[in-house]
């Protein structure tokens, strides 16, 4: 979904927007995809009644959203070699990130995770980007059969990396370097004021739609 | 006098618009938003005496048109909420606040609403017996017309602010609860907090929530407020505050039919946060579409 | 036996889709629009002893996501319900149908139940004490476990067939009543009835209502009534009846999940006549979808 | 209002369909003002957010609505020269009965009140049908001065008539024939299942959406 308008408030990858549908009480948290100019660019899985409303809706048709929401990554950590790690629904964040990194000139390597070759979306996109690019499988359907950390390279200078809970646990304890990990909760607001997405972390109590989603890894307090 | 002012226990607010606890944290997140002194006043977080982290989540589901939460009165405690919360709060709001109090025994909500009553920002203490998501507290002694009783004398005899006590849905008479609490020195009522309800997971045939209830709010409940709200008003002398799905202007001038004073607005804050200041905005033109003047004399 | 096969106190029926008293009439005029006989069974219109026109109107308001109404228990009386809405609802229904009964005093209540079960068409007694909509009865004997228990007892003593007794959900604590009312002989308890609420007029600055109040249904009350199920089939052994705010398969699935054997299904078919059917013809592929092979076993 | 569709099982003018709104969890019953074989047309105030999100809608949209509901008039009783008298959001039905009734050949007068000359809608298209079309206001900015019920012609064989209550009330009270009396109330299903609308007549308690909304003036109950 590509929609256009005053994206102002975007300042980092990583953040989210909060879109009203209407019929539909609570708003819907996407993470950004792609940004230039006003033009912001959406990649959801149809997983409900609400990203069914999404896509039913037809070019020229408006939608009202909350943007720029969440921290964001933090770039300046990336070093020279970043380490970007996507899975599944993790994967859109991860092309925004990329684009700045590349434009930053960094060598950023791109892991993605699918369970199935149907799955995969974004492969060629990263590619144009310059980025180096591995794909993972866990039925093997295509690339790299396992999951995303059975394709973590020999070297990189920092992880940044958003998916599913068990995959970023993964992640956490395969990498050797620090990084940034992005989380999902159930959300109220989106911006802070209701609590409802709260999490324990090593630096206290931190609400995923605001001080999030983005943790660092030394701060992640797994609960199970 | 604006045409909005309204008269809340003895001190003028500019308007009736009140966020509720719990949809407006301490305000300052709103404040990068708009500027919140065009609020009457709003209700700060639910504070208890220790810091709480709350339940698990998750803590939030969606229902036709409202939601379940069941937070379960996360707050950093009174003593940092008045150390570090209040500083920051008095930066962005220079009116009266309404400080929320919780507890899990009649000497917590004593000691949480004393130390909240001798803050200078604090103008009402808000005495949260319904919290539907706290076992063992909250709740309880909101659900027995001698246990809200016996909280809110045993809090109004040492405090000197106004003493608002916000009530429960969940109870079979509203009446006998409010008529309780007026009896033991409330200064105001105000209701009606969330509805307990739940949703499962079909995927993983399990609640949704971690705290497997939660309370219902939003425009689903805006009936049985005005129910209950206009309940409560034939049965007690003291002002009485009503929320519960309030969204518009509209719902706003309904609440006052029901024998509102003022309103707190929860949830629709979550939904859309300037709904508050869009609220301010298009009350006096739907005062003026229905021929009312002054809130206070509608 | 079908997968959507379910036994309702003894009496098996072919699926769990049960249209709800007071939304359904005594069948045949949604007998026009699809062969009702494709339904579990039917609960028809609430039953008194004498006929009754019910409230003034209006009696129907509009509420997010929900409906408020004010009916009152409108019927021509057990006499000629027996003599002239049974015969016609024959015609059009060849199985069992629940006969809902309403009463303003417990005499009433055994006189109506014991006249219906001995019809043949009758294969449930559906004990409505939960009525909010008519004053000095109906959910008065729903709201205090005491006078819950006295009239089931005195229904049970007289009846052969099976009794559901229909609970009102404007109580603080659900199971205390649904205890009582299986201690006293109930073979089921069904709820949740309407939950009171009100709306008012702008323009006129009045109740909404002729009757001022009314019960909210809808899907706006389906959280709460997933909690009251939940709580009340954690608190008995007899069989529960689900219902409230059911619009769909998948939230005929979630009241399974809280513990329904069954469901009515209530304000959906007034906003679409077809939904029972619809669900009847939906469940086995949302059952398919998440994994549950029988309805039952679920 | 156009829509298109299997209109079927509209028999009778007076019958009136029952829309559903996203958003809205109540139908909006709407009158019928003409029916050209699967053409049907309503006319409607807005006066609420249901009837704004009517007007809202857009060439080519699609609503789900219930149609044929309601007895509708009996054009039997119609005699040579049917008085027909509308009021306000009363006057689309009249249009539709005028047409039949103009069809079978008879001479129809069309009394058709308003407050002011502003709101005044189908004036012509009642003449293009061949009927007498008397026009009143309240307020004299159009036709005549006044009610309906100053503007009754001497001779006329029986009457239709639909409108606010007080318009009925007068008419019922004006009138020498009998006549057919249509009435609004509001309404739960629309289809006679949920007892909202009933109301007393002579002839026993009627639901206004299943057994009316016509009522034959012999029946007709005031209840104040």
């Amino acid at each position: 979904m590509v929609l256009e308008g005053d994206c102002s408030q975007i300042t980092s990858p990583g953040q989210f927007v909060n879109i009203h549908l209407p019929g539909f009480y609570l708003r819907r948290p996407i993470s950004v995809c792609d940004l230039e100019g006003d033009q912001l660019t959406l990649i959801y899985k149809t997983v409900g009644k609400g990203t069914a409303y999404m896509a039913e809706r037809k070019t020229g048709e408006t939608l009202l959203l909350l943007t720029g929401l969440g921290n964001g990554y933090d770039l300046s950590c990336a070093g020279s070699k970043p380490l970007l790690v996507g899975g599944g629904a993790g994967v859109p964040p991860m092309y925004f990130l990329a684009k700045r990194l590349c434009a930053e000139g960094k060598t950023v390597h791109v892991i993605m995770g699918f369970n199935r070759q149907d799955e995969i979306f974004f492969e060629e996109e990263f590619k144009k980007l310059g980025c180096r690019v591995t794909v993972t499988t866990v039925d093997g359907s295509y690339g790299k059969k396992g999951f995303v950390t059975d394709a973590l390279p020999e070297n990189y200078s920092y992880v940044y990396t958003c998916g599913p809970e068990p995959m970023l646990k993964a992640v956490y304890k395969a990498v050797q370097t620090e990084g940034q990990f992005s989380f999902e909760e159930r959300m109220g607001c989106g911006f802070g004021a209701c609590m409802g997405c709260s999490c324990r972390t090593l630096t206290g109590y931190k609400r995923i739609c605001k001080d999030g989603p983005v943790l660092r890894k030394e701060e992640i307090l797994w609960e199970d | 006098m604006g045409r909005l002012t309204t008269n809340l226990c003895g001190i003028e607010i500019d308007n009736p618009i009140i966020p509720a606890s719990g949809t407006f944290g301490y305000g300052y997140e709103f404040a990068e938003l708009y500027d919140i002194n065009c609020l009457g006043t709003f209700s700060f977080k639910g504070t208890t005496k220790e810091p709480r982290f709350g339940n698990e989540t998750p803590r939030i589901a969606e229902t036709p048109s409202g939601m379940l939460n069941s937070v379960g009165l996360q707050n950093p405690g009174v003593e940092k909420v008045i150390s570090e919360e209040l500083p920051k709060l008095k930066k962005v709001f220079h009116k009266k606040v309404m400080a929320n109090v919780s507890g899990f025994s009649e000497e917590e909500y004593v000691y949480t609403a004393l130390k909240l009553d001798q803050e200078e920002a604090v103008g009402w203490i808000e005495l949260n017996i319904s919290c539907p998501n706290v076992h063992g507290g909250g709740m309880s002694f909101g659900t027995k017309a001698e246990d809200a009783a016996k909280v809110t004398a045993a809090v109004k005899k040492e405090i000197k602010k106004p003493l608002i006590v916000k009530l429960s849905p969940n109870v079979t008479d509203i009446t006998e609860i409010a008529k309780a609490c007026e009896g033991a020195g409330a200064d105001a009522i105000s209701l009606i907090n969330t509805l307990m309800g739940m949703r499962f997971d079909l995927k993983t045939k399990k609640p949704i929530l971690a705290n497997v209830t939660g309370g219902l709010s939003g425009p689903a409940v805006f009936p049985v407020a005005l129910r209950m709200v206009y309940q409560t008003a034939n049965a007690v002398q003291i002002p009485v505050i009503g929320m519960g799905g309030i969204s518009s202007a509209e719902d706003v001038l309904e609440m006052r039919l029901a024998g509102a004073c003022a309103v707190e607005i929860g949830a629709a804050n979550l939904t859309n946060p300037f709904i508050c200041r869009d609220i301010i905005e298009e009350l006096p033109i739907v005062m003026d579409k229905y021929g009312v003047e002054q809130w206070q004399k509608m």
